[in-house]
């Protein structure tokens, strides 16, 4: 019964995954896509703790849940402080740009 | 009925060889099942959003309650006995549901700030209403 | 263009799929690797020789004790090397410095973080201290320990996460990791066996043989766990920085 | 004082990890958890002026926050399901940035505040400057939910009681 059910959320989410998979694909600007990526990590963690109760090892699959959503946090913290570093450098030569054209 | 007093109930019921724990194995099939929903608004909300802001919105939130949901469901679902260990091992899972409790807003915020000092303006009411018009048109 | 690279990305893919028919079946009695006689051997003594339940554990810090120490020194020569080539390096920074942003730390994420860092730590020492039992080890704790420090890099700015763990200290703990490493080698060398050979630190130990291993094995553990936090740091702290170590990422 | 509870807290936190009860394994939590505290005890608990009486009454209302502030997220989850699924949502979706201040003073409660407005219905926190809280929401009743003041006044009851006494 367990494993039924186990089996069943398993392929539930694998099935949801495909439209956010969709969007990581299609989607319009980079944020949407780490968006997509960050759910799908969520949700990582929960296939864990699945494939935990399939071999009937939770207690050793719960550490890796909660290593996964650890990382998944580190990524989306990375991801949003190296873009909006990314970004003011880009403002910042685009400022500069202007200044050598005012000078020129 | 207190839950503490329910417990011990269950516990004794286990102990004498009855179906006992089924209780806690529907509860935990329901929750699990139910996450499995929420979890298709958030898909379906990722798709059919306008713009990233309204997106973040059905990642941010979806994500959170029916990941805690499912794990919760499976900490139900896997309580065999109610030896230390299995308590443990509960308490272990809350532990998870914790984490993401608070890091799922945490991370959603940082996204959005990263997103809003990109210049990436949120859509107004009013750019909604001109797309929608012209999805219209379109058909 | 971009459909053209995929035709070819599908193509190894598919063969490789086809190929990993030939496997064998997960669990197979048959296959190569179950049939030879050093697995079995392996399966068969590590509980009787070392009481330790975690087989993987046992092979690398014991039966290969020598090939982990040496991974340990690459890990640390890898930080050495690149300490070397950017501590020097003003190439970059003069342009860099010009592109430095006042970047004030975002208020929610430094909260969420001074709360999940003091656990990340206490996750990271179970899994150093549990790699007996359960999967970790050295590597992994370290790794994790090395993240909580990035964690606070990447949340404030370099500045506090070096004042808190500067980068001469990184060096001696990395370098303290792999002396007490070698350090267990040595003293059971001194003790009458051979290098590594974990089995005689029971005349120092209150324990027997086989436990003497598996506390031989916690120790050596923490030297790579040591070793491995300080070069996660170190490199993150100069790669992201270009050596100048300020601002990061 | 601080180090001392800092210390009981990982201790627990080691206990419920790694749940073994020797006292092998026990030793080492006592080790691990006197390095972490020594490490990063600076990091917990910003404000050292508090006392020990004030914070557990902030802990005990803090428990009693959490209660509502889980139903608020089973709301919101609601709100997003409509909006996605049915038709009726589609037309009621209607984006816009508000802008508010807040009369909390600590960090800490301003966090609280912030994730608490991220969790609640329709409402992401989108920037925080100095005392103004700039909000994403996603319909017009929800903003004026939020301009209430409801989030506020629960977390200032936790945090901040002074304040509200003050007012």
């Amino acid at each position: 019964m367990t494993e039924w059910f186990a089996m069943v959320m398993g392929a539930g989410l694998f099935v949801l995954m495909i439209p956010i998979i969709y969007r990581i694909f299609k989607g319009p600007t980079g944020f949407d896509r780490i968006l997509g990526v960050n759910v799908i990590g969520t949700k990582t963690a929960v296939l864990l703790v699945i494939i935990g109760t399939l071999y009937g090892r939770v207690e050793m699959f719960v550490d890796f849940a909660l290593t996964y959503s650890l990382l998944n946090f580190v990524a989306a913290i990375v991801v949003s402080r190296y873009l909006n570093r990314t970004i003011s450098l880009k403002e910042m030569e685009a400022r500069e740009k202007a200044k050598g054209g005012a000078k020129a | 009925m207190t839950d503490h007093s329910m417990i011990c109930l269950l516990a004794a019921a286990v102990e004498n060889g009855e179906v006992g724990f089924l209780p806690l194995k529907i509860i935990g099939f329901a929750s699990g099942v139910v996450g499995l929903i929420f979890f298709l608004g958030t898909a379906v909300g990722m798709v059919r959003f306008p713009d990233f802001y309204t997106r973040m919105h059905a990642a941010g939130k979806g994500d959170t309650l029916s990941t805690m949901l499912m794990l919760g469901g499976f900490g139900l679902v896997t309580m065999e006995d109610f030896s230390v260990g299995s308590w443990l091992l509960l308490i272990k899972i809350l532990a998870v549901i914790l984490f993401i409790y608070l890091t799922t807003p945490t991370s959603s915020h940082a996204l959005m700030r990263a997103a809003f000092e990109d210049d990436e303006m949120p859509m107004t009411e009013d750019d909604l209403k001109k797309s929608k018009r012209k999805g219209k048109r379109k058909k | 263009m971009k459909i053209l690279s995929l035709i070819p990305i599908i193509a190894i893919g598919g063969l490789l799929l086809w190929a990993a028919q030939d496997f064998p079946k997960w669990g197979d009695v048959e296959s190569p690797a179950s049939k030879s006689p050093v697995s079995s051997h392996f399966i068969g003594k590590t509980g009787v020789d070392t009481e330790v339940p975690n087989m993987v554990t046992a092979v690398l810090a014991d039966y290969r004790g020598f090939d982990t120490m040496f991974e340990t020194v690459v890990v640390f020569i890898a930080g050495m090397a690149v300490l070397a080539i950017l501590k020097g390096s003003t190439r970059g920074n003069s342009r860099r410095k010009d592109h430095e942003v006042e970047a004030e730390p975002d208020l929610i994420v430094t909260n969420t973080v001074r709360l999940i860092v003091p656990v990340i730590q206490i996750f990271a020492f179970y899994v150093l201290a549990h790699g007996h039992v359960s999967p970790g080890g050295g590597f992994q704790g370290g790794v994790l320990m090395g993240a909580s420090f990035i964690l606070i890099a990447l949340s404030w700015d370099l500045e506090k996460a070096v004042s808190r763990f500067s980068i001469e200290r990184c060096m001696i703990v990395a370098a303290l990791g792999i002396v007490i490493y070698g350090g267990i080698g040595l003293l059971s060398m001194m003790l009458g066996g051979e290098f590594l050979d974990y089995a005689e630190l029971e005349r120092v130990l209150p324990v027997s043989r086989e436990m003497a291993r598996y506390h031989a094995m916690l120790g050596v553990e923490i030297g790579v766990g040591f070793t491995v936090t300080a070069i996660m740091f170190a490199l993150y702290a100069n790669l992201s920085s270009e050596g100048s170590l300020k601002q990061g990422l | 004082m601080y180090p001392i509870i800092i210390f009981l807290l990982l201790m627990l936190n080691w206990v419920i990890l790694s749940g073994k009860f020797d006292a092998f394994h026990l030793g080492l939590g006592v080790i691990s958890c006197l390095v972490v505290t020594w490490i990063s005890q600076d990091l917990l608990y910003h404000d050292r002026r508090k006392g020990i009486g004030e914070r557990l009454r902030e802990a005990g209302a803090f428990i009693q926050y959490l209660p509502w502030i889980t139903w608020e997220v089973v709301k919101a989850n609601l709100h997003v399901f409509k909006l996605a699924m049915t038709k009726q949502g589609q037309e009621e979706m209607s984006p816009r940035v508000v802008t508010f201040e807040t009369y909390l003073k600590t960090d800490f409660a301003k966090f609280v505040l912030a994730n608490s407005i991220t969790l609640t219905p329709g409402t992401i926190t989108m920037l925080i400057r100095g005392d103004v809280f700039h909000i994403h929401t996603m319909s017009q009743f929800l903003e004026d939910d939020l301009l209430t003041g409801a989030i506020e006044r629960k977390v200032a009851e936790v945090f901040e009681p002074e304040v509200l006494s003050k007012k």
